[in-house]
C-alpha cells in the first residue's frame, strides 16, 4: 500500500458549505480525480457559509484523521489562517481552492480570478446598456472574499470604462438564502422605479433575483440582468432570455485538480503554487456550443 | 380493619357501590381496599385527617386515577371510568379542592368546557347559548354571576360558584364536593347549604368533603371517616356528634383542642398608625403587646390578608406608620420586613411558602441564612445539622432533611413553615389562616404551637375565618370589613354574634 | 374599554408604520404592487405563524418549523421531480405538493405524539426534531437542492390580480380565525394552555386535541414549505434557518401570551404585517438590514412592554 | 439509590459514547491532542452553558448568546486594534480582552434590567435583544469583522501542555459549582426558579439576584466571545447564529429542567462534551454532518425522556 506519510489513502475535501450546486461541482471533481488515482474523498462542510467555526472544527477533525490531503476553499481569509498552518505543520498538504486564506503555508491555490469575472459582468453590462443607465447590484454576505472580489472588479471597470452607468443600489440578503434574496431584490426594484440593468454575484443572489425579475417584469424582458455562476434555474432563465449572460467559472477543475496536485505532490512532482482555473462570459447563444454544455453539465 | 358498614346504609337505594379500592403512589398507599357506598337522595360526609385519602378516593371516582385493584358501580351498573370524560359520562361531578378553572375564558365558557352547545353550523360552538343557559342556570340556583365574564377578573369565591354552577350543569346524580367552602363567605357558605338541601330532595347523591366539623353536622346525612386510605367508619349523622368523629378520625380522644395558656402579657411590641395600602387597606391602627395573640376576623375578602401584606412589604403602603419596639420601620420589601424581626406565615403555602421541588432543608434556611452565619457561604453539613433541629422542634414526619418537599403531606408542609419562621427568632409572627385545610389534629398542634410562642413573649396576629378557633386562642379579636378596621374586641367581654355582626352589617 | 384599547395596540402600531412610511416615501411604498410584494413575502410566514398561534395558546412552542419547512420543500419536491422530471406537469407537481403538505403533516403529528406520549415539553421535543428534520432534509438529496423550474402556481402566478400565495394567506387566516373562535378544538385550545389540568377534569381530551394542534401546524408548514418552494422554484434544505424566532416575534407582538391561554389569529396576522412592512420599508428608506436588526428587536421588546403595562392599566382601572 | 442513577444518566452515556469510539477509533480517537482538541472546542460552549445553567435554574431562558458572543467579540478586537493596531501588543490585548468581557456584563445587565423593571418574560427580551445584539454587531465595523492577527493567547496557546481555553473552562467551571452550591446566589437561584413567589415571601431580593444571573451569563458571554476571537484572530459579526439552541440543549441534556429549580453545573459539562464528543466522533467515523444533526436530535429527545422515565421510577419504588 503505497500512499501519504502513514499510507493515508483518504484526502479531506472542505467547501465553504454543502448546499449550493456550486460546490457539487467541486465535489464531482474530486470524486473524479479520487477515483482516477485510487483514493477516497472525505466531503465534509458547513451547512451555512457563515459557520467558520464549523470549519475550523472539521479541518481539526481531518488532521485527526490523518488523511493524506486536504483540499479547502476557505470562507474566511483570516479565521482559517492558525488551523491552515497547523495543518502545513503536520505535514500535511493542502490545497486551497476558490478564494484565497492569508498564509502561504499551502500547496497551492486554485481559483477564479474573480477580480476578472466582475470586470467581464461589467463590461457586458456597458455593452448592452449602451453605456448608460441604471443598475442594482445583489451583493453577498460581506466578508466574503470571492464575491468582494467580483464586487469590485464589477464596480471598478464600470467607473473607469462606462461611467454613464450608475450603480443606485446595492444590498444584500439576509439571512443569505434564495428567499430572502428574492425579496431584497424585490425591494430595490421598488424602490428604483427606472432599473435598467442588475447585476447579481452569485448564485444564490441570482436565483433570487431571477424569480423578482420575472415577478416585476412580468415578461417584457426590459431589465438586463447578469449572474454568476450556474444553478439550473439560472441557466433556465438565460435559455428563455430572461437573463442576459452569466459568469460562469470551473468548479470541477477546482475539486479534480485540487486532489490531482496532492496526489502529484505526494508522488514527489512539483506543483504550480498558483492555477486560475477559469472564468467565462456565457450568453443565450453561446449555451449551444459544445464545450460550453459541458462546463455547464459538470457543474449542474 | 374496616367496620362492618350499616346493613340499612348498604343496601337502601345504593347511587354508588366504591368496592375494594386500593391506590398506590409509589411508597404511599394512598388507600388500601375501600368499600364505600352512597345513597340517593342524601348527604354523604368524608371526613379524615390530612392525607387520609378523601381526594384519592374521589378522583378515583372521577375517573382522574385509575385504583390498582378494585370496582365501581354506579346504580347498579358497573362502571369503568378510565378518565374524566367516562365518568362525566357515567353521572359523575367533582368539584375539586383546588381551583380548576381555565381562567382565560370566560365563566360561560368554563361551565360548558367539554360540552359546548352546537351553533348554526357544524363543528361550531354556539357563544349564544351558553351565556344565556348560563344565566338560566344560575338564576335558577339563586347566584349572581357574569356569564361573559372571564374568570380571571373573578374573586376567589365567584371562581367557586363557577365551579359549583359547572358541576349543577352536568345533571349528574352523584356530586362530590371537596372541601367547597374553603374559600367561600359566610353568605355564600348559606347558600352552597341550600343548594345542597335542594339537590339532596331532587335525588342526587352529594358526596361532601370538609374539615370543618360543625357543617358535616348541619348538613350530612351519613358520614364516613377515613383513617391512613383505610375506610373506618361509617354511620347516620343521627348516631354521631363531634367529639366521636374526631375519635374516629385521630383514632384517639383530642382533649385540650385549645390549651390553656398563662397569659404574660407585657408593654406594647407592635403598633401600626394610619395604615393604607395600594391593595385597599384603608386607615387601620392597632397595637399587639408581647406575649399577645391578637385574633383578626372578617369575611373573605374584608383585607386581612391585604394588611398582612402591607406591613410585611409585599403591598405598597400609601400611608401609615410601623413601630416595632419602639423603632419605627421602613419596610419596602419582605427582607427588610424579615431582617426587622417580622415573620408571615402565608395563607397559601403552595403559591407563596414553599419551593416544593427543593429539600426541606433548603426551605427551612431560605430567610435565615443570614441569621444561621451563612451569609456569603454555605456550610451543608451545618445546615444539615439546624434543619434536622428546626424539623425536630416541630416534629415534622419526613425522611430527612434532605428529603424533597413536596414528598411531605400538606400538614406537614404547614409545620415545616412554621420551623423556617421560628428560626427566623422574629419578634412579630403573622399567621395567615395557619390551619386552612388542616385536618384537627395538626389544628391542636399549631395552637398549641401559638401559645408556646406567646408564652415566649412573641407578639403573634393570627388571622382566621373560623371563629371558634379565635376565640378558643386570642386574647383580643380585630374585626375587618372592607378594608377597614371595624372592631378591637377582648375576647372575654364579646360573642362570636358580636364579631359576625361587625364583620358583616353594611356601613350605611 | 382599556382591554379593547389593548388588544388594538398592534393594529395601531401596524397602522403608524405604515402611515409614517406611506408618508415618507410615497411614491414607492404606497403602490399596488409594493403592498402585494411585502404581503406575498409574508404569506410563508403568515401561514406558520397561524398553526404556532394554536400551539402558543395551548401552552406549548414549535422550535422544529424552520427545519420542518426545509424537510416538507425537499420531500414535495423530491416526489414533483420523480413523478414529473425536471418539466414536471400538472399531474406531478399537484401530486408533489400534496405529498409536501402531507410531509409537514406528518412531522407535526410526530410533535404531537412525542409530546403527549413521552410527556416531554415541547420545547425540548422541538429542539430535537429541530435538529432532526434539518438532518433529513440534507440527507434526501445529499445535502443538495432540488429544482423545480416549472413549478410556478403557488408563488408567483396571478388570480383576479392577486398573488396566489396572499389568496391562499388569506383563506389559512379565516380558517385559523373559524377554528380558533368558533370550534370545540379552539375552545379547548384556549382551555388547555389555560389550565390543562381543569381541562383535563372536563372531560376534554388533552392529548388528542394536542396532537391535533401539532399536527395542524405541520399542515400550515407542509403548505408553506410549497409556497416558498414555488416563490424560488426550488426546494433547499437550508430554507427556514432561524425562522422559528421570526415566527414565535410575530405571534408575540401579536399578543398572545408564552404562557398559553391567550392570543388571536387577528394579532399574529398584524404581527407577522409589521415585521414584513418594517423590513420593507427600511430598505426603501434605504435603512440597512443592520439597524433593522435593531429596531426589529426594540419592538419586540416594546411591544409586548405596553402590552404588558396595558394590563395592568387596565386592571388597575 | 435510583434518584442516584437518575444523576449519574447524563454521565453514563457519555461515558458509552467515548467507551463505543474509543473502541471504534482507537488510533484516531484515543489520541491526547483529539482530546485536547474536542475540549478545546468545547471551551466556548461550555463557559457559555455555565451561564445559561443559572439562568435555567431561575426559571428564565437567554436567547440572545450567540448575538451577544458576536458583540462582545467585536467590541473588544474593536477596542484591542484601536488601542495597538494590527500587530497589537500585550497591554492592547490585556485591554481589548478586558473591555470585550466588559461589553457581554453590559448586555446581560441590560437582559437582566429589562426582565426584572418590566416584568417581561425573558424569553421574549432575550428574543428581542438576539436581534438588537446582532444589528449591534454589524453596526460597530460595517458588517465587516476584525482581524486581530497576534491575539493568539486565550484560543491558541498553551500551559502545561494543557490549551489555555481548556484552562479557563475548567476554572470557569468550578467557580460556577462553588457559585451554584455554596453561595446564597446560588441558592436562591435555585429557589426562585422553584417558586418565585415562595422566594420573594422569603425575603429573597429577586430582582437583584436574576439581575446578578444574566450579568454573570453576560460576562461568561464575554469571556467565550474573547476566546473564539482569539481562535480564530478575527471578530466576526457573524459569530454564534444558532448557537443558542446549542447551548440550551447540552444543559437540558445534562438534567435541568427549563420549568426552572433543576440543574447543576457538572450535568451542564457532561451535557457540553456529550454533544462535542458526538459531533467528533461522527466526523472520525466518517459519519456526515447531516446524520450527526438527526442522532444529536434523538439524544436531545431521549435524554429528557429517559430522566423523566428515571424520575417516576425513582418515584414509584
Ligand atoms: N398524585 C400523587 N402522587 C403521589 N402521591 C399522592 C398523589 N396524590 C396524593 N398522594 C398521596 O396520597 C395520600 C392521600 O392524599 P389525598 O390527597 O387523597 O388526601 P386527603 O385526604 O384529600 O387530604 P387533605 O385533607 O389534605 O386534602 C397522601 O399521602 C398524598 O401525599
Ligand atoms: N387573585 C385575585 N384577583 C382579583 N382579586 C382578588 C384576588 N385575590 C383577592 N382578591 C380580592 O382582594 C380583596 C381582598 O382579598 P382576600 O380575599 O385575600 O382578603 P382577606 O380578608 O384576607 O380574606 P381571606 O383571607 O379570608 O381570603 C377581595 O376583594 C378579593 O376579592
Ligand atoms: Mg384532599
Ligand atoms: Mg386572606
Amino acid at each position: 500500500r503505497k500512499g501519504g506519510a502513514d499510507g493515508s489513502r483518504k484526502i479531506g475535501v472542505i467547501p465553504k458549505e454543502t448546499v449550493s450546486v456550486y460546490w457539487e461541482g467541486v465535489r464531482q471533481g474530486a470524486l473524479k480525480a479520487g477515483e482516477e488515482e485510487g483514493f477516497d474523498i472525505l466531503w465534509n462542510g458547513p451547512e451555512v457559509e457563515t459557520d467558520r467555526e464549523k470549519q475550523l472544527q472539521i479541518i481539526e477533525d481531518m488532521i485527526a484523521q490523518k488523511v493524506a490531503g486536504i483540499v479547502l476553499a476557505p470562507s474566511d481569509r483570516k479565521a482559517l489562517v492558525p488551523v491552515v498552518e497547523k495543518v502545513h505543520e503536520r505535514g500535511i498538504p493542502c490545497v486551497i481552492v476558490d478564494s484565497g486564506v492569508d498564509t502561504d503555508k499551502i500547496l497551492s491555490y486554485m481559483a477564479t480570478d474573480n477580480y476578472k469575472g466582475g470586470v467581464l459582468a461589467a463590461q457586458r453590462m456597458g455593452e448592452i446598456l449602451g453605456g448608460k443607465g441604471k443598475v442594482i447590484i445583489v451583493r453577498w454576505t460581506p466578508n466574503s472574499g470571492s464575491t468582494d472580489a467580483r464586487l469590485a472588479g464589477f464596480t471598478e471597470t464600470l467607473a473607469k470604462e462606462s461611467p454613464g452607468i450608475e450603480i443606485v443600489d446595492a444590498q444584500y440578503p439576509s439571512p443569505p438564502t434564495t428567499d430572502k434574496a428574492r425579496d431584497v431584490t424585490d425591494d430595490m426594484l421598488t424602490r428604483n422605479p427606472a432599473i435598467d440593468g442588475i447585476f447579481a454575484c452569485n448564485a444564490t443572489t441570482a436565483g433570487g433575483a431571477l424569480t423578482a425579475l420575472r415577478n416585476a417584469d412580468q415578461g417584457q424582458k426590459r431589465i438586463k440582468m447578469i449572474g454568476f455562476d450556474a444553478w439550473p434555474m439560472v441557466v433556465d432563465g438565460l435559455e428563455k432570455g430572461d437573463l442576459d449572460s452569466l459568469i460562469i467559472q470551473n468548479p470541477f477543475k477546482m475539486g479534480y485538480e485540487g486532489v490531482k496536485a496532492i496526489v502529484r505532490h505526494q508522488k514527489g512532482q512539483t506543483v504550480p503554487k498558483e492555477v486560475d482555473t477559469g472564468v467565462e462570459l456565457i450568453t443565450q447563444d453561446r449555451l449551444k456550443d459544445p464545450k460550453v454544455r459541458e462546463l455547464l453539465d459538470s457543474q449542474i | 380493619m374496616n367496620a362492618p358498614l350499616p346493613q340499612a346504609v348498604a343496601d337502601r337505594d345504593a347511587a354508588l357501590r366504591m368496592t375494594g379500592i386500593s391506590k398506590r403512589f409509589g411508597p404511599v398507599q394512598a388507600l388500601c381496599e375501600v368499600t364505600f357506598h352512597t345513597r340517593a337522595g342524601s348527604v354523604h360526609a368524608l371526613v379524615g385527617e390530612n392525607g387520609a385519602g378523601k381526594s384519592t378516593l374521589m378522583k378515583i371516582l372521577a375517573g382522574v386515577y385509575q385504583p390498582d385493584s378494585g370496582s365501581i358501580e354506579i346504580h347498579g351498573k358497573p362502571q369503568i371510568l378510565a378518565n374524566p370524560a367516562q365518568a362525566i359520562e357515567a353521572g359523575v361531578s367533582m368539584i375539586y379542592q383546588e381551583l380548576d378553572l381555565a381562567e382565560h375564558l370566560t365563566v360561560a365558557e368554563n361551565i360548558f368546557l367539554g360540552a359546548e352547545p352546537q351553533g348554526p353550523l357544524p363543528f361550531t360552538v354556539s357563544h349564544h347559548q351558553m351565556a344565556a343557559q348560563t344565566r338560566r342556570l344560575a338564576e335558577q340556583y339563586n347566584f349572581r354571576i357574569p356569564p361573559d365574564a372571564k374568570v380571571e377578573d373573578l374573586s376567589t369565591g365567584d371562581c367557586q360558584i363557577v365551579e359549583i354552577l359547572k358541576s349543577l350543569r352536568r345533571n349528574a346524580s352523584i356530586i362530590v364536593m371537596d372541601e367547597p367552602t374553603s374559600s367561600l363567605s359566610e353568605r355564600e357558605t348559606v347558600r352552597l347549604f341550600e343548594v345542597v338541601r335542594q339537590l339532596r330532595k331532587r335525588g342526587l347523591s352529594i358526596i361532601y368533603i370538609s374539615h370543618r366539623l360543625e357543617e358535616i353536622v348541619e348538613l350530612a346525612d351519613e358520614v364516613s371517616v377515613l383513617r391512613d386510605g383505610q375506610l373506618v367508619h361509617s354511620e347516620s349523622i343521627t348516631q354521631l356528634d363531634i367529639p366521636k368523629i374526631v375519635h374516629h378520625m385521630v383514632g384517639r380522644e383530642l382533649t385540650d383542642f385549645f390549651p390553656q395558656r398563662k397569659a404574660n402579657i407585657g408593654d406594647v411590641i407592635l403598633e401600626v398608625a394610619g395604615l393604607s395600602s395600594e391593595a385597599g387597606v384603608r386607615d387601620v391602627a392597632f397595637q399587639i403587646r408581647r406575649g399577645e395573640i391578637v385574633g383578626m376576623a372578617g369575611l373573605v375578602g374584608a383585607g386581612r390578608t391585604e394588611i398582612a401584606r402591607a406591613i410585611f412589604g409585599v403591598d405598597a403602603r400609601t400611608s401609615g406608620r410601623i413601630v416595632l419596639e419602639g423603632r419605627e420601620l421602613d419596610v419596602t420589601c419582605p427582607a427588610d420586613a424579615i431582617a426587622s424581626g417580622i415573620a408571615l406565615l402565608t395563607e397559601d403555602r403552595k403559591r407563596t411558602g414553599l419551593c416544593l421541588q427543593l429539600p426541606c432543608s433548603w426551605n427551612i434556611t431560605l430567610p435565615n441564612l443570614a441569621q444561621i452565619g451563612m451569609k456569603s457561604l454555605i456550610c451543608p453539613a451545618q445546615e444539615h445539622r439546624i434543619a434536622a433541629e428546626a424539623g425536630a422542634r416541630m416534629a415534622v414526619k419526613w425522611a430527612g432533611p434532605e428529603a424533597p418537599t413536596d414528598s411531605l403531606s400538606g400538614g406537614n408542609q404547614q409545620k415545616l413553615l412554621i420551623a423556617r419562621w421560628l428560626l427566623a427568632h422574629s419578634t412579630f409572627m403573622i399567621f395567615d389562616e395557619p390551619t386552612r385545610g388542616i385536618d384537627v389534629g395538626a389544628k391542636a398542634e399549631v395552637y398549641g404551637l401559638l401559645n408556646r410562642l406567646a408564652e415566649q413573649g412573641k407578639a403573634l396576629l393570627f388571622i382566621s375565618s373560623e371563629l371558634p378557633e379565635l376565640f378558643g386562642i386570642a386574647d383580643r379579636i380585630l374585626v375587618m370589613r372592607r378594608g377597614k378596621l371595624v372592631g378591637n374586641l377582648v375576647t372575654k367581654q364579646t360573642t362570636p354574634e358580636e364579631v359576625m355582626h361587625l364583620a358583616a352589617v353594611e356601613e350605611n | 374599554m382599556s382591554k379593547f384599547v389593548r388588544q388594538l395596540l398592534p393594529f395601531a402600531t401596524l397602522a403608524i408604520i405604515v402611515a409614517a412610511l406611506a408618508a415618507l416615501e410615497p411614491d414607492t411604498f404606497l403602490t399596488t404592487e409594493n403592498f402585494l410584494n411585502v404581503l406575498s413575502r409574508s404569506s410563508v410566514n403568515g401561514i406558520i405563524a397561524m398553526g404556532m398561534t394554536a400551539v402558543i395558546i395551548s401552552g406549548g412552542i414549535d422550535l422544529s418549523v424552520g427545519s420542518m419547512l426545509a424537510l416538507a420543500g425537499m420531500v414535495g419536491a423530491g416526489v414533483m421531480l420523480k413523478a414529473g422530471g425536471p418539466d414536471a406537469g400538472a399531474a406531478a407537481m399537484v401530486l408533489g405538493t400534496l405529498v409536501g403538505i402531507g410531509a409537514g403533516f406528518l412531522c407535526g403529528l410526530l410533535n404531537g405524539v412525542l409530546i403527549t406520549k413521552l410527556k416531554l415539553p415541547p420545547f425540548i421535543v422541538t429542539l430535537g426534531t429541530m435538529s432532526a428534520f434539518r438532518g433529513l432534509s440534507y440527507i434526501i438529496n445529499n445535502s443538495k437542492m432540488y429544482d423545480v423550474p416549472t413549478y410556478t402556481f403557488l408563488g408567483q402566478s396571478h388570480l383576479f390580480g392577486v398573488p396566489v400565495s396572499v389568496l391562499i394567506l388569506a383563506l389559512v387566516v379565516l380558517f385559523g380565525f373559524f377554528v380558533l373562535r368558533y370550534t370545540p378544538l379552539g375552545r379547548y385550545t384556549y382551555a388547555i394552555g389555560s389550565n390543562r389540568e381543569a381541562a383535563f377534569h372536563a372531560g376534554v381530551n388533552v392529548d388528542r386535541n394536542l396532537i391535533a394542534i401539532y399536527s395542524m401546524m405541520g399542515l400550515f408548514v407542509g403548505l408553506a414549505a410549497m409556497i416558498q418552494a414555488s416563490r424560488t422554484i426550488s426546494a433547499q434544505p437550508t430554507a427556514g434557518i432561524s425562522l422559528e424566532l421570526d415566527i414565535i416575534a410575530a405571534v408575540v407582538i401579536g399578543g398572545a401570551s408564552l404562557a398559553g391561554g391567550r392570543g388571536t389569529v387577528v394579532g399574529t396576522i398584524v404581527g407577522t404585517l409589521l415585521i414584513s412592512f418594517l423590513r420593507n420599508g427600511c430598505t426603501l428608506l434605504g435603512i440597512s438590514t443592520n439597524i433593522q436588526l435593531v429596531v426589529i428587536g426594540a419592538i419586540i421588546i416594546g411591544a409586548v412592554a405596553l402590552d404588558q403595562i396595558a394590563r395592568s392599566k387596565a386592571e388597575a382601572s
